[in-house]
C-alpha cells in the first residue's frame, strides 16, 4: 500500500456515522474511499453542497455541480445545495464535525500552516481558514517530511492557517495528537519504529509507554 | 418598466473603474455572457469582488488575462497564473479574504450590517491592520462590509420581473451579491413568464434585480 | 372622505412604480387601496414575502400564508417567500424603498416614537425600530392630534423608536417633512389654514409663503 | 441510525429549565403538535426565544397561559395580554428584541460569528448597556449572538434524513433556528422519502437536524 493510501485509510477510521465532513482537495480526498463498514457521512464542498460524490460515470456531467476545485462531481439522493454563506455557516457555526485538511508544516503546539509559502506559492486561502478555525475536528492528512525535513516542527516558519491548534495529524509514519501539554505520539504507521518517527519529526513528541501501530489491513 | 436590456446595452452602462461583484467559484455559475461583453467593449481599471479568478481562460480569468482588472478582492487565485503573474509584478492589487469571510463580508454590505465579528483569521497574517473584539472572552476580527457598483449574476432561471432561481453548485455566491451592489445585472439560463417560478422557490426576490439581459435570438 | 381615507390617499401619492414598499398594520394597511393610475409596488410583509397582496375572497386562506400580524393574505404572480434575516436584509440593506408606519408622536428633528407608553402599553417594537432605521424612506401616517393633544411636539416624551428622522409625516390637517432645518410645512389637508395646522402643532414649524393644499380629490 | 421518534419521546428528552427556540410567527410556522406535548409534559421554567408570544390559547401562547415560561425573549409580545400581564406582575422576565436584530443574533449564534453590528437600536432604550462600535463614522450597535438547547421547528416537508421545506410565510425563524441550538427537533406537515426533495428546494439541510417527529398514526 502507498503511503497516501495508508493516510486516507487511516484518516477514514476517525469517522463516524452521520458525520458531516468536508475533504479538502489532494490526498484529503482519497479518504472517501475507505470508509469503514457501516459508517455512511455526508461530505461537504463548500462551494455549496452537502451530499456531493464522485461522479458516477463518463458523461453524466452537470455543469452546474462541481466541487471546490470545479471539476464534475456526483450527488447522493437527499442531497442539498445551498449559497456560500450558508456553506460557511455550516463550517464556522460548528455543524460540520470533521475536516481533513492537507498540511506544508504542522508545529508543537498543534497549529497548522498550509496555505501560503510567502515568495513562492500565494494562492490564497480559500476555505482553509474558515475550516480550521470552525470545524469540530480538523484532521492534517500529508506526508510526515517533504525533501527530506520534517514538516513537524517546534514552530511553522510559514503563515498561519489559524491560531486554533488541530485535532489530529495522521502521516506516513505516526498518528500525531496535539494535547495541552506538547504533540502526543499516539500511534505508528505498520512497520515504523518509534524511533524512526522521533528521527523524523522536529518538534518535541511525548511517547506513551505503548504506542500501538496504526490499524490498518491491507 | 421593463428590467430587460440587450447584452450590449446592460454591459455600457459599466463604466471603466467600476467595482464589481462577479457571482460564480471556478466559473462555475459566472455571467460568462456578461464577462465576454465586458471584454468585447474593454471595460478596464475594474475592481473585481469574486470567490476567485477562475483559470486563464475561463469566466473570470478572461478579464485578469485581458488586463482589465486593477484590484481583485477574492480568497483563491491559485489555479489562475496569471492572476499570481500581474500580482508579483505589481500591475494587479489583489485582498486575498478567506472565504467565509468574504461571504459573511458581501452578505453584511447588503444586509445593512456594520461588519462581521469573525473568529476566522485571529492569529494569521488576515488579522494585520484590523480591530479585534473580545466577547466573552473570545477574540474575534471586525471584518468590513463590502459593497459594489454592479453585480453581475448567473441564474438558471428567471422570471420577466427579475425573481431569481439557482442551480446547485451554481448558487454560491450569487445570492448574495445580487444584495449587495447599486445596479444588479443578471444573465439566466433560461427566462419564463412570471408565476413559472413559485415563491418558495425564488431566491433572489426580483426587487433587487435591476436589469435582465435578454436571451439570444434563436430564430430569425 | 374621513380622516384616514385622506391619509391614505395622500401617502399613496408618495409611491413611484416598481417601489418595494412595507405597510405596518392600522391605518398604513389602507395605502394600498389607493395606488394612482399606472403606479405598480410591490408590498413585503415582514414575516417573509414580497408580493403580498389581500385576500381575494373569503375561502380562498391558506395557513401559510399570512400578515405580519397573522391575517390571511394573498400573493400576486411574481411573489417571492424568504426567512426572517433575508426579510430584515431587505429592510435594513437599503433595499425596501419605502415603509409606511403609524406613529404615536413625531418631534421636531423628525425622530418618531411609535412603539411603547410605558407603564402602559409595552407590545414591542416588531419589526419597527428596523424599518425606520433602513428604509430608504420613512413616511408617517397618523392623526395631527390624539384626545386634543398634538402629536407633533418639540421632543418626543416616549421612547424613540430610531434616532434616525423620518422622511415626511402625512396627517389629517397636513403634510410636513422633517429638514435639518426643522419641520417644514408641505401641504394642508383640504379646506385647513396654515394657522389652523400650528394651532394643532406642539413644533415648531418653518411655514413657506407658499403652502399648497393637498393634491386630493374624492 | 433514524431521526424519527415519536412526539412524546422527543419532548421528553426537554429537561425543565431549557432553553428553547421555537419557531413562527404569531402560531403561523410554529411546531404546534410539539407545543402541545410541552405543555402535556408541563415542562417549566422555559426559556422561549420566539418572534412574538402569539394569542393567550394559540402556539406558543399556550406555553405562557400555562404558565411554562420563565423567560421570553422576543420582538412582539402586543397580541397576548397574558404575556404582558405576567411580566409586569414580575412572574415573566421579557427580553424585548427589534425584529430583524432578533434574526441576526439567532443566526449568528448558529453560524459562529461573535456578534451582530445593527444601527437598529442606536439612541433608543434598546442600545442601554450595549458597547457600540463606530465604524467609518458611522455608530452601530454590538448585539450578541444567542443559542439554544433545543430549536422547535415546524417545516411543509421533510424528508427521511430530516431535509427540510417550508411553506411561504411559515418559513420566517425556523430555518435561523434550526442553524442556532444543540438539538433541533422537527415536526413536519408530510414526510416523504429520501430524494422527493430536490437539494434545491431544501432550506434547511439534513446534517442539522437531530430528530424528526413521527406522524400520527391514521390507520391502525
Amino acid at each position: 500500500m502507498d503511503e497516501k493510501t495508508l493516510i486516507a485509510k487511516r484518516v477514514a477510521l476517525e469517522l463516524r456515522d452521520g458525520n458531516l465532513v468536508n475533504l479538502g482537495i489532494g490526498l484529503p480526498t482519497l479518504v472517501a474511499r475507505y470508509l469503514p463498514a457501516g459508517v455512511n457521512v455526508f461530505f461537504q464542498s463548500e462551494n455549496g453542497i452537502v451530499g456531493m460524490q464522485a461522479l458516477p460515470e463518463e458523461g453524466m456531467e452537470d455543469d452546474d455541480l462541481t466541487d471546490a476545485g470545479g471539476g464534475p462531481i456526483g450527488a447522493v439522493p437527499g442531497a442539498c445545495a445551498f449559497d456560500s454563506a450558508m456553506s460557511f455557516g455550516l463550517i464556522r457555526g460548528g455543524h460540520l464535525d470533521v475536516t481533513v485538511l492537507g498540511g506544508l508544516q504542522v508545529d508543537q503546539e498543534g497549529k497548522l500552516a498550509n496555505w501560503m509559502v510567502p515568495g513562492k506559492m500565494v494562492p490564497g486561502m480559500g476555505g482553509a481558514m474558515d475550516l480550521v478555525s470552525g470545524a469540530r475536528r480538523v484532521i492534517v492528512a500529508m506526508q510526515h517530511s517533504a525533501k527530506g525535513e520534517s514538516k513537524i516542527l517546534k514552530r511553522c516558519t510559514l503563515p498561519l492557517t489559524s491560531a486554533r491548534p488541530v485535532s489530529l495529524v495522521v502521516t506516513d509514519l505516526a498518528v500525531i495528537e496535539p494535547t495541552p501539554g506538547g504533540l502526543l505520539l499516539r500511534e505508528t504507521a505498520p512497520g515504523v519504529t518509534v524511533a524512526q518517527v522521533l528521527a523524523n519529526t522536529a518538534a518535541d513528541l511525548i511517547v506513551p509507554d505503548d504506542v500501538p501501530v496504526m490499524p490498518i489491513t491491507a | 418598466m421593463s428590467k430587460v436590456r440587450t447584452l450590449e446595452d446592460a454591459v455600457a452602462l459599466i463604466p471603466d473603474g467600476a467595482t464589481l461583484m462577479i457571482g460564480g467559484f471556478m466559473a462555475v455559475g459566472s455571467p460568462l455572457r456578461l464577462i465576454d461583453e465586458l471584454v468585447r467593449q474593454r471595460k478596464r481599471d475594474l475592481t473585481i469582488i469574486a470567490n476567485d479568478t477562475a483559470r486563464p481562460g475561463q469566466g473570470i480569468g478572461k478579464l485578469i488575462v485581458e488586463k482589465l482588472a486593477a484590484r481583485v478582492v477574492a480568497s483563491h487565485i491559485g489555479l489562475n497564473p496569471e492572476t499570481q503573474k500581474q500580482m508579483i509584478a505589481g500591475d494587479l492589487q489583489v485582498e486575498l479574504v478567506p472565504q467565509g469571510t468574504l461571504a459573511e463580508r458581501i452578505r453584511a454590505g447588503g444586509f445593512g450590517l456594520g461588519g462581521v465579528l469573525t473568529p476566522t483569521g485571529v492569529g494569521t497574517v488576515v488579522e494585520e491592520g484590523k480591530r479585534t473584539v473580545e466577547i466573552d472572552g473570545r477574540t474575534f476580527l471586525l471584518e468590513l462590509p463590502l459593497k459594489a457598483d454592479f453585480a453581475l449574476i448567473n441564474a438558471k432561471r428567471a422570471d420577466y420581473l427579475g425573481n431569481l432561481e439557482y442551480a446547485l453548485t451554481a448558487r454560491n455566491f450569487n445570492p448574495i451579491m445580487a444584495m449587495a451592489a447599486e445596479t444588479v445585472i443578471a444573465e439566466a439560463q433560461d427566462i419564463v413568464p412570471v408565476g413559472v417560478i413559485p415563491p418558495d422557490a425564488v431566491v433572489t426576490p426580483n426587487v433587487v434585480v435591476d436589469l435582465l439581459v435578454a436571451k439570444e435570438r434563436r430564430h430569425g
